[in-house]
């Protein structure tokens, strides 16, 4: 009951935090940041004790509640934590103080619009995590884009304009796709007494013909495939990560992105599984080219911002591979990417932005020998490189060495069976590890090594990183190493779902024939 | 007529009379010379009266048919009433600021009254009656606030077509008079019109020509393309609170109306035809076209023109939803428009007040105008959480249940294109740096209150949608 | 051909002619009485069938369509005025500064 | 005692956050030299020590294994994934080779790195290779391997780059690791075949697995596996065609090249087929594959050790060259000869690479053999031990590298199990090179007249006790190391294969042949050196086309430069970046977009403001309409 409690505090204190902010006059930003940061940091104590006090040998929802909304359509307010979304959820609240704390000096116009915003974001994410009636769910995913397209347009970079609407007009198309997607499989299948339900829980008993279930799969994929991003509809996201401030950057590789993964785990692929099993080639062949394209851009890019923003592309193509491959290690594997990244590209996004306050610029070529300048920055910047790499005892590892592992084992056999399709895609992700060394250690070699030299340097010295900026990523590599070397406690908490997931998405649900 | 039927009169049409007491007054004060100081809050009560009391009377469930076969109340009806009236209740407000004296009041009375009166007519007779009382004074209200001889233009171009909608309204009224042999609209049941129903699926040429010049005029009056022309002009001439007046008021009773004049009969092709495909055209239509405004009113003249296309997307739904879709989706959608109006800073002159590029940077002049512009586009763009989304849901829900998936898919695509042009202007006014020329508009306290009680009316659909749909389940 | 029909033939012709007229004529003061002439269209079908089915409520509103046009007329002079003193001139096509 | 193994793992792990931490930046530089090298080779000697107890442990009860779980990795539906580590024999083995050498090697560093500002960090990198390396060494399960084998490449990519204000070296390092990342690749296939074969990683049962069926019934032959898991060890133990990483290796350091790329991290690969000979006993392509692979790398480098002119250069070749000696020898079967070689292989070779060592640091970082000579006399102590290790590698008995490389010719020439002369004739004309370039090393270092520049020249010294104590020992090491019987002490692990009976005659007479090559290389080399250099000139004119090859490496670098880098970056920057992205997928965007703002314009121009045309516009759709619903009468 309590905990109950709780997961709505954690959901809604964000909400409550933004409107408090209209009271703090706005001359005074040092209280604007720390009332931001105070209410980050209630949300992720609650959100760890809430971590610490789940049930991981339980099955389904804990802590839910529910409340009619709109009694009318049978939509509640039903939320409550499970293993699909415990550890994005835990993921989101970490990244909240530290994406606040990052901003500090970072953002010094319209603070308080700003970490409105921020909080608002938060809060959108929770929310789209939490959700578990389809009605909620949407509206939390569409919110979000709100404050991250006013983010992205008012604090971001010189073509920021662009990149905002660019990011909105993207992401808007693929929801509105999925909205006709979601009222027509509701209105598909009322419920015993006629009235709909939104609630998942319902939605995964559906039982549609496969064509219905095709076109509603595909408005659904279209719309997480969008937010993923899978190549091809991946080109917001390097806009949009190089115009967007800091913590816009931060916001969107950590937590952003994963809503779309979460998406097709949540609902894409168990709403519709046959049409999953049907579309499972095309999507694994998608992902696969998601992992080879965003390596080979990531490795042309001189922006140091677009390196990790397409390095993003290729590594959740590997959780769409363990996704697909319908098996307990790949999918798990996924999970763990899915945080991993969070973490990872997160880590190196709040390092750039660090580097670019004190010299103004993203170009690598710009860089050089950092390690002589400033030696601690490099350490970190290595470790999250490393971890970037995939390189064992990280989270990088953890979540592709699974990830991998899991679609292998289901290729194999089918290999032996006479469809080489799979095993191809498979050796072809794996080809993945070697491109992620290619342009992460070109990255990091030219930023860290040779002659030093940054911009600006001569005019004040570089100053290395202060306590602020010290704490914010020794608590990011501590994340990693732990999901690195002692990934158990995780993977017991998803185990149950991962297993409900695979059973939901590969038993068919055709509608029963008529007698 | 005995007392009863003369009692029963009284209640039925009280809003009606509350109204009609307002127009006496107001006259009354500007004879008296006393109209500057009283006649808005004269107004304001009157109307504030009337809504209350439309909106009682509906909840008490009340219903009554004082005259016979032209006139009867339902709950239904009035709810309808309660919205318009309602609805009307900003307008005045903001009109504070632009328009001293009692003409404007007394003639946005008038035309409450012939909106009220729609709502509740049994025959064509005083359908006709009372859109003419619903237009007549709008020609008027274009040309009020004569600021620039385009007022001029723009009042004649609008009453021409809006004298032609009549006209066409008339003769098909009077076709199907022929066919049917009375001018009732319901004779028996409590709701809907076999006359118009049969006319639209029946074999016979003329009733169908019937059918479709009342629906034409209907289309007209909404201004749904290709019977939209009057609209951006009118818009883009008419003083801000006409503007509003009729972007919402208007559109609101036409469309009422025409849920009523529909009543419970299935559309069937042709007439479905007509009913979703000009609808769609609209929508596609006034959003393609808002891209490239630079005068604010003329762009929510355009998206006003998509938003009658999806109002008229309701009608494609099952009979029982249509007039729930409709309520809500006249509340969120009246309720942002009188929003970003109200919310819209004064400028030097009535012209350059809604220019586009006058509202750039306006978040560093005025952020609370901003922020409710803000909020006013997104409703209107139709994304969540705001109320605007679920009036849309609501409808596309009802298209998609009804089977025609199809239309719904190209109505939500349609309603993708307008995103672009919303999304602009919030650009303008928060991502744009604050042009120095520009003056620090001010939002007359009448405004900011006007503002403010639509907030708190979205805010109420925001939070509490579920319960303001329960009241409108038929 | 019996009257009704000839008497209904006659309305529609009158109708669509103030239509045609409202499109194709370029004087204002023409176009308003071509307005007139659809609404009298309109008035004559309505007695027509109100006669043929003999029932008062379509010549009732006969009446209220005299009215109706009163009222366009008495708000379209001023307004013609208003747009004359400005444009000087009664031809239609003047008055095109609204568009886009 | 329990968790001796954990310990031995840890201690090194321990070493380098102790060194990571407070010597560097990181912490402030909080601790002195002393500390620092305190904890750099304490902790190392502590688990060579731990090592020995263990080792103890093993002998007390033969045969069983000691193994210890630290903890549960993951568990994933029923199948877990255990941190365990594993202590037999071979283990044994390579674990006194790491911990022993690796410890000297520290204490030799302690002199060597004296002057260098960021000892510190020196230290921890090598404290955190040994870590990995035991992890690599000591895993039970090929998860726990590959975590290891990963690390130590990063271990080496990071002290490759150890000075890294030159980009060149920090390149050096990039490349390394990432052509182990294309090894790791194929070893990652191998791992997960495997899996799926046999649902577990632990290497013990999987050697079972295969041994039970003889090969046949695991649903997956043992060659395939075979293959894969040998292009991981092709990437790290610098074989054909994965070899280029090496040479250019030696930008790090000097122990670092003595410690990771000749006596330990290089012979992983070695480690890891005889580790799994379960496997590839079954596995007679793959051990075919491999043998070739081998022989063929062994010739090929030692050809161009005959030209190169930088000290290092040489002996990287030559490590390529030793550890193709090594995979013939796995090939054939003889794994236990394989480990022989890599033991007494780590001795000279460290021997050699530290002495090597020794000779830049009295130059001063002179690298360059053409500006050396006439070392003999001014730092003798290097100049004896060096001598002796170059002896060892050249075969000359009875030293250490003449016991196992005559046995890997032996079983090269006579295994059952795909010996046969070829292999033979080329191996030993490998043997023959060695002993040149060897002696001509010697020789260009050492002997002769002095090409040294002045101030050079009076500045060169014998470098202090605790590198030449290390030398020394060294040297001992490889004079007596033949003579631990590696082999047999394997025996009961890794059986040697059968030889064909037929050629046993021949034993005795191959041997006999062996020494006779390596004296006669040393010879010509010492011959054609020591001589008055027209000889030498003459020569060079004569093979002026093949020496430019060799002294190019056969352009391999270049090759792969063209073939494979080019294209990647042509294809990634032309087609990805500029036709896809921005052309086609942004361009179509950009043009949707463009498209619905002409329509607007469009639109906006047919709201022409004339009430003729809006009239025109009813009548048009009340027309329509009209005909519409007559249409359907």
């Amino acid at each position: 009951m309590l905990e109950a409690v709780a997961l709505n505090a954690v959901l809604f204190l964000p909400l409550a935090g933004a409107l408090g902010l209209l009271l703090v006059p706005g001359d005074q930003p040092a209280r604007v940041r720390r009332l931001t940061l105070v209410v980050m940091a209630i949300g992720l104590a609650l959100t760890a004790w809430l971590y610490i006090r789940y049930d991981s040998n339980a099955a389904g929802l804990q802590f839910q509640s529910r409340v009619p909304w709109v009694a009318a359509w049978g939509v509640n307010y039903l939320i409550g934590l499970d293993g699909y979304n415990i550890l994005l959820v835990m993921l989101t609240a970490f990244l909240g103080p530290l994406v606040t704390a990052s901003a500090f000096t970072a953002i010094t116009k319209d603070v308080k619009l700003f970490y409105a915003m921020v909080l608002l974001i938060q809060f959108a994410m929770l929310g789209t995590f939490l959700a578990q009636d389809l009605f909620l769910f949407y509206v939390f995913w569409e919110t979000m884009l709100i404050p991250m397209f006013l983010m992205i347009g008012i604090w971001g970079g010189e073509r920021r304009i662009y990149a905002t609407i660019k990011f909105f007009l993207y992401t808007a198309f693929g929801s509105i796709l999925m909205l006709a997607a979601i009222i027509v499989l509701v209105v598909s299948l009322p419920g015993a007494d006629g009235r709909l339900s939104f609630a998942f829980a319902d939605l995964v008993q559906a039982r549609l013909p496969l064509p219905l279930q095709g076109w509603l799969l595909a408005a659904f994929a279209l719309s997480f495939a969008i937010k993923v991003p899978m190549v091809p509809l991946h080109t917001w996201l390097p806009d949009a990560h190089v115009q967007a401030p800091t913590a816009g950057s931060v916001i969107l590789a950590g937590v952003l992105l994963k809503m779309g993964t979460y998406g097709f785990m949540k609902l894409g692929f168990p709403l519709f599984p046959d049409a999953t099993q049907l579309f499972t080639p095309v999507l694994m062949l998608l992902a696969v080219v998601s992992i080879v394209y965003g390596a080979c851009l990531a490795l042309v890019q001189d922006d140091i911002k677009k390196i990790i923003a397409y390095s993003s592309i290729s590594h959740l193509g590997y959780v769409m591979m363990g996704l697909l491959s319908l098996e307990l290690t790949g999918i798990q594997g996924a999970v763990i990417q899915m945080v991993s990244h969070g973490l990872v590209a997160a880590g190196l996004f709040l390092m750039v932005g660090m580097i670019y306050e004190r010299c103004h610029t993203r170009e690598l070529s710009a860089y050089g020998g950092l390690a002589r300048l400033l030696p601690v920055y490099s350490v970190f910047f290595m470790v999250l490189t490393l971890a970037s790499v995939g390189l064992p005892t990280t989270s990088g590892f953890t979540g592709e060495f699974l990830v991998l592992l899991g679609a292998f084992t289901v290729a194999w056999p089918q290999h032996l069976a006479g469809h080489p399709l799979p095993l191809a895609l498979a050796v072809g992700a794996v080809s993945g590890i070697v491109l992620g060394a290619l342009y992460m250690l070109r990255f990091a070699s030219g930023f860290l090594f040779g002659a030093a030299k940054a911009p600006q340097a001569e005019a004040h010295p570089l100053a290395d990183l202060d306590g602020r900026e010290k704490t914010i990523l020794a608590l990011i590599v501590v994340a990693v190493f732990a999901l690195g070397l002692f990934p158990g406690e995780p993977l017991r908490k998803t185990a149950i779902a991962a297993q409900q997931f695979r059973q939901l998405v590969t038993t068919s649900r055709l509608p029963a024939l008529a007698p | 007529m005995n007392a009863a039927t003369a009692g029963l009169a009284f209640t039925a049409m009280l809003p009606e009379h509350l109204l009609l007491l307002g127009m006496v007054l107001l006259v009354g004060l500007e004879i008296a010379g006393r109209g500057r100081r009283l006649s808005g809050t004269v107004a304001l009560a009157c109307v504030g009266a009337a809504a209350a009391t439309a909106a009682s009377l509906a909840l008490q469930g009340y219903s009554a048919t004082p005259f016979a076969g032209h006139f009867s109340v339902a709950p239904a009806a009035l709810l309808g009433q309660a919205v318009v009236l309602a609805l009307a209740l900003p307008v005045l407000l903001m009109a504070r600021g632009e328009f001293t004296g009692g003409e404007f009041p007394a003639l946005l009375l008038a035309s409450l009254y012939g909106a009220g009166l729609m709502q509740s007519a049994d025959s064509f007779l005083t359908l006709f009656l009372g859109l003419e009382i619903l237009s007549l004074p709008v020609y008027v209200l274009v040309l009020l606030a004569y600021r620039r001889p385009q007022c001029a233009e723009a009042a004649l171009k609008y009453l021409v077509l809006g004298g032609a909608a009549t006209a066409m309204f008339l003769m098909g009224a009077s076709l199907l008079y022929g066919s049917a042999g009375s001018l009732g609209l319901t004779p028996g049941q409590a709701l809907g019109i076999p006359s118009l129903g049969t006319a639209l699926g029946s074999g016979d040429s003329m009733a169908r020509a019937a059918a479709v010049l009342i629906l034409v005029a209907l289309f007209m009056k909404a201004a749904i393309v290709p019977f939209h022309s009057w609209a951006p002009d009118a818009y883009e001439a008419a003083s801000v609170p006409v503007t509003a007046y009729m972007a919402v008021v208007v559109k609101a009773a036409v469309l009422l109306a025409a849920v009523r004049l529909f009543g419970a009969t299935e559309l069937v092709t042709p007439t479905f035809d007509l009913v979703a495909v000009l609808p769609l055209l609209s929508i596609v239509w006034g959003n393609l076209a808002a891209m490239r405004q630079t005068s604010l009113r003329r762009m929510v003249a355009y998206s006003s023109i998509a938003h009658a296309g999806y109002l008229f997307y309701a009608l494609l739904g099952a009979p029982a939803g249509r007039l729930q879709a409709t309520v809500f989706y006249l509340l969120a959608y009246g309720l942002f428009n009188l929003l970003l109006f109200a919310a819209l800073p004064a400028a030097g002159d009535d012209r350059e007040r809604d220019r586009l590029p006058q509202l750039q940077g306006l978040f560093q002049r005025s952020p609370f105008a901003a922020l409710m512009i803000g909020m006013a586009m997104l409703s209107l763009a139709g994304i969540p959480p705001f109320p605007g989304f679920v009036g849309k849901f609501l409808i596309f829900k009802n298209v998609i249940a009804a089977g025609h998936t199809g239309y719904a898919v190209l109505g939500l695509l349609g309603s993708y294109l307008g995103i672009y042009f919303y999304l602009r202007v919030t650009q303008l006014m928060f991502m744009s740096p604050d042009s120095p020329g520009q003056v620090a508009g001010t939002v007359t306290v009448s405004a900011r209150v006007a503002s403010l009680v639509c907030m708190a009316g979205a805010l109420l659909l925001l939070i509490f949608p579920g319960w303001m749909l329960g009241h409108l389940l038929p | 051909m019996d009257k009704t029909s000839l008497l209904l033939g006659l309305a529609i012709a009158l109708f669509v002619l103030g239509l045609l007229g409202v499109i194709v004529r370029r004087n204002v003061l023409v176009m308003l009485m071509c307005m007139e002439l659809m609404l009298n269209g309109v008035n004559l079908s309505l007695v027509t069938f109100s006669q043929q089915s003999g029932d008062t409520a379509g010549a009732v509103l006969v009446f209220l369509v005299f009215v109706v046009a009163t009222v366009e007329i008495a708000l379209a002079i001023p307004i013609v005025l208003l747009l004359v003193r400005d444009k000087r001139t009664l031809d239609l096509a003047a008055y095109g500064d609204l568009k886009g | 005692m329990p968790g001796t193994l954990t310990l031995i793992v840890l201690l090194p792990l321990l070493g380098f956050l102790l060194n990571g931490v407070l010597a560097t930046q990181l912490g402030g530089n909080r601790v002195g030299k002393r500390f620092v090298t305190t904890v750099g080779c304490g902790l190392p000697l502590l688990s060579f020590a731990l090592v020995l107890s263990a080792f103890g442990q093993l002998q007390s009860a033969p045969g069983a294994p000691l193994l210890e779980v630290a903890y549960r990795w993951a568990l994933i539906g029923n199948s877990a994934f255990e941190i365990a580590f594993y202590f037999d024999r071979l283990t044994a083995v390579m674990a006194l080779i790491v911990t022993g050498v690796g410890s000297v090697i520290h204490i030799y560093s302690v002199g060597y790195m004296a002057h260098d500002k960021s000892v510190g960090r020196f230290f921890a990198y090598l404290n955190l290779f040994l870590f990995f390396m035991l992890l690599l060494v000591l895993g039970r399960s090929l998860l726990v391997l590959f975590v290891g084998w990963e690390g130590v490449g990063l271990a080496s990519y990071l002290l490759i780059g150890f000075w890294f204000d030159d980009l060149a070296n920090a390149r050096a390092g990039k490349k390394a690791f990432i052509t182990n990342r294309i090894g790791d690749a194929g070893f990652l296939l191998g791992m997960f075949l495997l899996y799926t074969a046999l649902g577990t990683l632990d290497m013990d049962r999987i050697n079972a697995a295969f041994a039970l069926t003889g090969g046949a019934a695991p649903a997956v032959s043992a060659s395939l596996v075979g293959i894969l898991l040998f292009i991981g060890a092709t990437g790290k133990s610098a074989q054909i065609p994965l070899h280029v990483w090496l040479p250019d290796a030696m930008a790090g350091p000097t122990p670092v090249s003595a410690l990771i790329h000749a006596a330990t991290m290089v012979t992983a690969g070695v480690y890891l087929v005889a580790r799994l000979s379960g496997v590839y006993q079954h596995a007679s392509e793959a051990s075919a594959v491999i043998a070739a692979v081998g022989v063929a790398t062994a010739f090929f480098a030692a050809t161009v050790a005959l030209v190169q002119n930088d000290i290092k250069k040489v002996l990287a070749y030559s490590t390529v060259s030793q550890l193709g000696f090594m995979f013939l020898a796995l090939g054939v079967g003889a794994y236990g000869v394989a480990i022989f070689h890599v033991m007494t292989h780590a001795f000279f070779k460290a021997c050699l690479f530290l002495g090597a060592g020794s000779v830049i640091h009295a130059l001063g970082g002179e690298q360059d053999l053409r500006k050396m000579g006439g070392l003999a006399r001014r730092i003798p102590v290097t100049f004896v031990t060096f001598a002796v290790a170059t002896a060892a590698i050249a075969g000359i008995p009875p030293l250490a590298g003449f016991f196992s490389k005559d046995e890997i010719l032996w079983y090269a020439f006579a295994s059952e199990r795909g010996g046969s002369p070829l292999l033979w004739l080329v191996a030993a004309a490998t043997a023959l090179m060695t002993a040149f370039y060897m002696t001509r090393l010697l020789w260009l270092a050492f002997m002769g007249t002095s090409r040294m520049s002045a101030e050079v020249e009076h500045q060169v010294h014998e470098s202090p006790a605790s590198m030449t104590a290390v030398l020394a020992l060294l040297a001992g090491l490889s004079t007596v190391g033949g003579f631990i019987a590696v082999p047999h002490f394997l025996e009961a692990l890794l059986p040697l294969p059968a030889t064909q009976e037929h050629l046993h005659a021949y034993e005795t007479p191959l041997l006999v042949v062996s020494v006779v090559l390596a004296v006669a290389g040393a010879a010509a080399a010492a011959w054609l050196f020591g001589g008055d250099p027209a000889r030498l000139r003459a020569l060079g004119l004569r093979f002026a086309g093949p020496h430019r090859w060799l002294a190019g490496k056969y352009f391999i670098d270049e090759l792969y430069e063209k073939v494979l880098a080019r294209p990647l970056v042509w294809v990634s920057e032309a087609v990805f970046l500029r036709l896809f992205d921005r052309r086609l997928i942004d361009g179509a965007l950009d043009g949707l977009a463009t498209l619905g703002q002409r329509c607007g314009g469009w639109l906006a121009r047919l709201q022409s403001g004339q009430l003729h045309a809006y009239a025109g516009l009813v009548l048009v759709g009340l027309v329509g309409a009209l005909l519409w619903s007559w249409r359907h009468a």
